[in-house]
């Protein structure tokens, strides 16, 4: 956080959360946080460019065990994106798997100042925070992945969501996380016996359903005020005909009360989850259902995680989705299953514009945010880097904005875009004001950042600001790409870290994480149990388990007490 | 036509340390159109720091050249720790005078070199053109990849007048390599496309090939245990035994061929 | 004072269930936990007393300050310094000897680079299908270690992690499961397997291939002997992979140092894909030292490349081969080390030492030991995990935090980097770089 | 009599690697293990010498029967002895050669050199 005032005047900003869209407005900030006015500041001179809150992205892989997997035998896509060291800067390298210096600059030069890491194995979390501390300018949290824990499968199996409950204020405490992440629930349980699970199919030796683990979690998880609901990567990822366990999926939470005024369950990466057909021959979008149960329902909101076209790495807890993939391609593949917690599959992977199956997949990401009619239901995502590395944001932002630039790509690509896919009939183009809402508004709300300062501009908002070099008027698709990429300015916590596209400082980021609050005596009861998996089945020790606070040295503490 | 002689000087490689010079700056396409003051003041990277190819090289220009095809580049002196020798060269030609560092073209597209001596490793890394000549013995990985790709060389010839290292023509997938000499183990290793020939002898050639063609003329030593042999073939009037391989990567993608005596 | 939940700061087993017994700032006795090696370690040896400089050949005591300046002074000046070890010392060190590297132009690489680097290759070409060794205990009921020999290298791996350890599914210990070991000698580990199967020194590749045939279903192409292992033996090692629930392969350096290096791991991965295609296989390299996976993931996430990286024109340049310790020592390249929690005079082939031999070394280390028969400067750490604390990697990737039991004068390895790097920063400020 | 010389690690040589400059560490490394029919062909009985020569260089150290070697294989536990003999040549993977290095074995009337002098080879 930069002491002192600054004023960024003649911008035309765009701060959703805030109602304002397009307006003439100065911004004033002072020690770090957006004021009512300033005295004596320094000054930007906008010129009449767009202006938004620094972006928050819901969901990207950047920090810990699978990314650096990802990284260590990638050697190949880390020449793809060499940069020497500046006085400024550090090495960078990587293409879809950046380093942690190279990522923290390249979101900062698209103006993106919080980035979640979406899965962070809860025995490993000490490493996703050494990684995220290694993050230059970004805010970070990391949500841990707690529904194929042993823990989680027995007491969802008693039926003790209390007991649950307990086990995950633990948990989260014990990694500093943020919230409740689900990947593929039960499958990756199963994927230790190379099995894997439908919704309804029993997980074996657990004697549960991943329906009934999506549903206890999704109750237990509003037992607490959570700023964020249940994160859900939703079974059977990638496979044709998965929009069905998709919708089924949602429905299993409809009738919780959440907590606070935000969705029950948000549903990550649903382009890889929108799929029809049966298999790959007749495989086609389902998007037009998907984006339809969202905009009838008000308990789930979902992120794209559109594709961008090319070589990229795919990494996820979803052991089983992994090996198929590798068997598809027969590329390198790694595997790490986590004792009683979880696992993770790597694979590189080629989408091209000239595969059916890819031009679809490309299609439905786009169809999602453009079939969803509110735009505070939907997160703009790549699952970077599994559709493809978040530097392909401002060609989405493009396309979004320019069904000119749709029908163009469409044209270069695979003809089944026109027969098995809804985006060329599409006319909808989003405004900046969308564009803002679906990086930034939409999705520090559905984390609950937004009382913390994120995403927005208002008075006691983090001072931070993306000044793009583009006026509100400009139509030209490939102009506010270019612009999108590297900002004219990015401003974090009040201190200039870009200037015309350059990174010019490397503050330090925050790492967000939540302590939920759970009665004494209900921890107590779950502690004996987790204490007897420690005792006979961890192949660490209950006390060198939780990780300690040096892993933290920049932290931001939200509580979440038990509701009343 | 045009001659640049490029000879290092001898106190480059005086010290107890024998740092490399690395000039994939110098290239006939990159140097085409300078003039002698220019190419000295060419920057190579000698270890850590930058330096002026007239501080490490005594420069000498012969002729004019209109196109990067008329340029020959004369490398001379104790080339041993010269590195990336043609390394990306497009056109125009080559010769060292002696023993040659690692990387000696590397990526190149066109053109040709000659190395007359040995060339140590990653000579004709991810070849895509040209011709490579090395009268001498090439060093591991010849041809190969680059750490974790799935393509070595892809076209172009290269030519070893000696011995190969470890690893010829790992991931290739095009283009030709002759090797007059033996092959150390390996060679082949993952090859989907292209030819070898090795005139001498062979440990383990063709493993985890899928595509592609090895010859062996004289002996094999520890030939793979996943090679289906197919049929009797003759080439150049002589008998071998042609073998399907590598089963080891499953009957369906094993497409490579290997002839053995 | 009995202290609990102590961590093994030894082999890559990164034991953390030490009971150790402390008393005027001295670690008394290890009660539990610890297998041989690592109680011997814990219980400490001989120290380096004092920092010191070589002056006329022989090493004379200076302060730390003087040390420091003299180290930061030579590397500052070096046109190709090496910093090498890493892997005996914490991630926090690591990340300092990083940037080090960085702002001096050298070339940095640990000790994965004479054991595991070569797994690290094959992983780069194949990727790895693993598991955590909690993993392993709880599931596995074949084990297999293949050019490895926990016996004398990971002396608890066996009991706490795979063939005698009880899990879930393997509440019965080694009961539970079969052992089958392969390797040119027959090693204590051999001894206790179910099967062994000798293989001739060098030819692993070959039985590799033959395995995978086999899993594949050639049994056709597949000779009467290779490597030589007969058919019918191979036949029995396969069968035994297809029945199992949940195999593991453990392999050493038995396989990473021997003819063919790198591709013999390539080829162990692919017989673990192909055995993937019956049961769940996974396979994980037997990592040495306690941290030297923890250098090359710090490595990763900072450069994006593990070991062996050249950092002379500002950005990573990764090539082992060419960018790794032994090829820059034997090829005379380098004009300058440091070695940090290190022993390149007792571990590297003597070809580099000759070369060490001339060109100025800095050691920091607990311990003097051959390499500073021949360093220049010489600067005392703390001892990590005892007297320092620190994150580390176990080798299956789970990071651990080192606990300090005693105190001690001595600067921790993270602490003399960040002075070397103030001092080289400084020097080279004054240099108007 | 010719070998192949394998190094590698051994309980002893791990207990004392904090302690390299020691008679324990001396006694536990600069040794050879082989073959018993291998000692006998050569003549030597256990705590004997016997001088291992490769093409890298030669080094004296104490016979020790046994370590579960087949004939024509012997062991050197990881360490300077053995370094003297292994090769740095890594065929271009950073790995040197320290298994599978044809090695010939003779009795030796020589002294096991302890570290430090062996450390003097170097000099100079």
């Amino acid at each position: 956080m930069a002491e002192g005032e600054l004023l960024i005047k003649n911008g035309v900003v765009y701060d959703p959360i805030n109602g304002v869209n397009g307006e003439k407005k100065d911004i004033c900030i002072r020690d770090g946080k957006v004021v009512e006015e300033v005295k004596n500041p320094k000054v930007i001179d906008a010129g009449g460019r767009v202006v938004m809150p620094g972006g928050v992205d819901i969901h990207s892989h950047i920090a810990g065990g699978k990314v650096n997997s990802g990284r260590l035998f990638r050697p190949e896509d880390g020449r793809r994106g060499l940069e020497a060291k500046t006085k400024v800067c550090r090495m960078q390298s990587g293409y879809s798997v950046p380093n942690t210096f190279a990522t923290g600059y390249r979101y900062a030069k698209m103006g993106y100042t919080f980035v979640m890491e979406a899965a962070m194995p809860p025995l490993a979390a000490r490493h996703t925070h050494e990684e995220i501390v290694d993050i230059p300018i970004l805010d970070n949290a990391a949500l841990p992945l707690i529904d194929n824990n042993w823990m989680t499968l027995d007491y969802v199996k008693s039926g003790d969501i209390d007991l649950l409950t307990a086990y995950i204020a633990w948990i989260i405490k014990a990694t500093k996380g943020y919230g409740v992440k689900i990947v593929n629930p039960g499958g990756t349980e199963a994927w230790a016996w190379g099995k894997n699970c439908d919704l309804n199919d029993t997980v074996p030796y657990f004697d549960v359903t991943p329906a009934e683990i999506v549903k206890s979690l999704g109750e237990a998880n509003e037992k607490f005020e959570m700023p964020h609901s249940i994160h859900v990567h939703t079974n059977m990822l990638g496979h044709p005909g998965n929009f069905g366990v998709t919708m089924a999926t949602y429905d299993l939470v409809k009738g919780i009360k959440p907590s606070k005024d935000r969705q029950v369950l948000h549903a990550t990466h649903t382009q890889f989850h929108s799929y029809g057909g049966t298999n790959w021959g007749d495989f086609e979008s389902k998007a037009d259902a998907i984006a339809d149960y969202v905009n009838k329902n008000e308990h789930v909101t979902i992120d794209i995680g559109s594709i961008i076209l090319g070589d990229t790495t795919t990494m996820t807890a979803d052991g089983p989705m992994e090996y198929s993939l590798y068997q598809i391609t027969g590329r390198k593949w790694t595997n790490h299953d986590v004792e009683l917690e979880t696992g993770s599959g790597i694979t590189p992977f080629l989408y091209s514009g000239k595969s059916p199956v890819n031009t679809i997949q490309w299609a439905i990401g786009q169809e999602l945010a453009l079939l969803v009619k509110d735009p505070w239901k939907v997160a703009l995502t790549t699952d970077h880097p599994n559709a493809g590395p978040f530097i392909g944001y401002p060609i989405l932002i493009s396309m979004l904005m320019s069904k000119k630039r749709r029908e163009e790509s469409a044209a270069d690509m695979h003809s089944a875009i026109y027969d098995r896919a809804a985006l060329p009939s599409i006319d909808r183009e989003y405004d900046l004001y969308e564009i803002a809402i679906i990086t930034r508004g939409m999705t520090a709300k559905a984390l609950g950042l937004h009382e913390h300062g994120k995403g927005h501009l208002g008075v006691g908002a983090d001072g931070d600001v993306a000044i793009y070099d583009m006026s509100p008027e400009e139509r030209d698709a490939g102009k506010i790409q270019k612009a999108f990429l590297n900002t004219k300015y990015t401003i974090k916590g009040g201190e200039i870290v870009v200037k015309d596209g350059e990174v010019v400082a490397t503050p330090a980021g925050k790492t967000y994480f939540v302590t939920p609050e759970c009665d004494d005596t209900l921890t107590e009861e779950m502690l004996k149990k987790l204490k007897d998996k420690f005792e006979h089945y961890y192949s660490v020790t209950f006390n060198n388990y939780p990780v300690q606070d040096a892993y933290v040295p920049n932290p931001y503490e939200i509580k979440a007490p038990m509701r009343g | 036509m045009q001659t640049i002689r490029l000879k290092l000087k001898e106190e480059v490689m005086s010290g107890n340390a024998r740092i490399p010079v690395e000039v994939d700056s110098l290239t006939p396409d990159k140097l085409v159109g300078k003039n002698e003051a220019e190419i000295k003041a060419v920057k190579v990277w000698w270890g850590n720091k930058e330096e002026n190819t007239g501080e490490l090289f005594d420069v000498r220009v012969e002729g004019e050249a209109g196109s990067a095809e008329e340029v020959k580049i004369v490398m001379e002196g104790d080339l041993s720790r010269v590195k990336h020798i043609g390394d990306g060269m497009k056109a125009g030609e080559i010769e060292a005078i002696g023993d040659v560092d690692m990387h000696c073209g590397a990526m190149m597209t066109g053109g040709k070199i000659t190395v007359k001596g040995n060339a140590d490793c990653w000579a004709g890394r991810e070849m895509k053109g040209g011709e490579l000549i090395i009268e001498g013995d090439a060093g591991a990985n010849l041809c190969a990849m680059y750490r974790g790709e799935m393509t070595g060389m892809t076209g172009g010839k290269v030519t070893v007048g000696g011995n190969a290292g470890e690893c010829a023509g790992q991931y290739m997938a095009g283009g030709e390599i002759l090797i007059k000499g033996n092959a150390e183990l390996l060679a082949g290793l993952n090859m989907h496309g292209g030819k070898i020939t090795i005139e001498g002898d062979a440990v383990m050639p063709g493993a985890d090939m899928t595509s592609g063609e090895i010859a062996v003329k004289g002996k094999v030593q520890d030939m793979m245990p996943s090679f289906k042999f197919a049929e009797a073939a003759t080439i150049e009037g002589e008998e071998y035994k042609k073998y399907i391989g590598d089963l080891a990567m499953t009957e369906k993608k094993a497409k490579g061929v290997l002839y053995v005596k | 004072m009995e202290i609990t939940d102590v961590v093994c700061a030894l082999c890559g087993c990164v034991c953390d269930d030490l009971v150790v017994e402390v008393e005027d700032n001295e670690v008394k006795k290890v009660k539990k936990g610890a297998c041989s090696v690592g109680k011997s370690k814990l219980m400490g040896h001989g120290r380096i007393k004092s920092p010191a400089i070589r002056e006329n050949g022989s090493l004379k005591e200076c302060s730390y300050d003087d040390a420091i300046k003299k180290a930061a002074g030579i590397l500052a000046a070096a046109r190709r310094p090496l910093l090498y070890g890493w892997s005996s010392t914490v991630c926090e060190a690591d990340k300092v000897g990083i940037e080090l590297a960085e702002e001096i132009g050298a070339v940095i690489d640990n000790t994965a680079s004479v054991c595991h680097g070569p797994s690290v290759l094959a992983i780069q070409d194949v990727g790895l299908p693993s598991c955590t060794l909690g993993e392993v205990k709880n599931r596995a009921d074949l084990v297999i270690y293949w050019g490895a020999n926990p016996t004398d290298a990971h002396a608890n791996h066996m009991k706490r992690y795979s063939y005698i350890s009880k899990g879930y599914w393997t509440a019965e210990g080694k009961k539970d499961k079969k052992l089958i070991v392969v390797d040119v000698r027959e090693t204590k580990t051999a001894k206790v397997a179910d099967v062994f199967i000798r293989i001739e020194q060098g030819k692993d590749f070959l039985v590799f291939s033959a395995l995978r045939a086999l899993l594949l279903g050639y049994e056709d192409v597949v000779p009467e002997e290779v490597g030589g292992v007969s058919k019918k033996d191979l036949l029995e090692a396969v069968r035994l992979m297809k029945e199992a629930k949940f195999g593991i392969t453990f392999f050493g350096m038995g396989v990473t140092q021997s003819t063919g290096r790198h591709n013999n791991i390539v080829n162990a991965i692919q017989m673990t894909r192909a055995a993937h295609t019956h049961t769940k296989f996974s396979i994980m390299p037997m990592r040495g030292h306690y941290n030297v996976n923890g250098f090359n993931q710090v490595c990763t996430w900072e450069t994006g490349y593990p070991f062996s990286v050249d950092l002379s024109r500002g950005y990573a340049w990764y090539n082992p081969g060419e960018t790794s310790s032994t090829d820059l020592l034997v090829r005379r390249e380098c004009d300058a080390a440091l070695f940090i929690a290190t022993d390149p005079g007792a571990h590297f082939p003597g070809e580099s030492i000759r070369h060490l031999a001339k060109i100025p070394v800095i050691q920091i280390d607990p311990f003097a030991n051959p390499t500073t028969e021949f360093a220049d400067v010489v600067i005392p750490a703390a001892i990590s995990g005892i007297e320092s604390e620190g994150n580390v990697y176990r080798m299956d990737n789970i990071p651990i935090r080192l606990r300090k039991v005693v105190d001690t004068e001595y600067l921790p390895d993270e602490e003399i980097l960040e002075k070397i790097l103030e001092e080289v920063r400084a020097i080279r400020e004054k240099e108007g770089e | 009599m010719n070998a192949r010389l394998i190094s590698g690690r051994t309980i002893a040589q791990g207990q004392n690697l904090d302690n390299k400059l020691s008679e324990e560490y001396y006694n536990a490394v600069a040794i050879c293990e082989m073959n018993e029919k291998d000692m006998e062909k050569i003549g030597v009985s256990a705590d004997e010498n016997v001088e291992v020569r490769t093409s890298y260089g030669e080094v004296v150290v104490k016979a020790k029967e046994g370590g579960g070697n087949p004939e024509g294989i012997a062991f050197i536990p990881m360490g300077p002895w053995a370094n003297a003999v292994v090769s740095g040549d890594t065929h271009g993977a950073g790995m040197p050669q320290y298994k599978g290095i044809d090695a010939e074995i003779e009795k030796s009337e020589e002294k096991v050199l302890p570290v430090k002098e062996l450390m003097q080879r170097y000099m100079g």
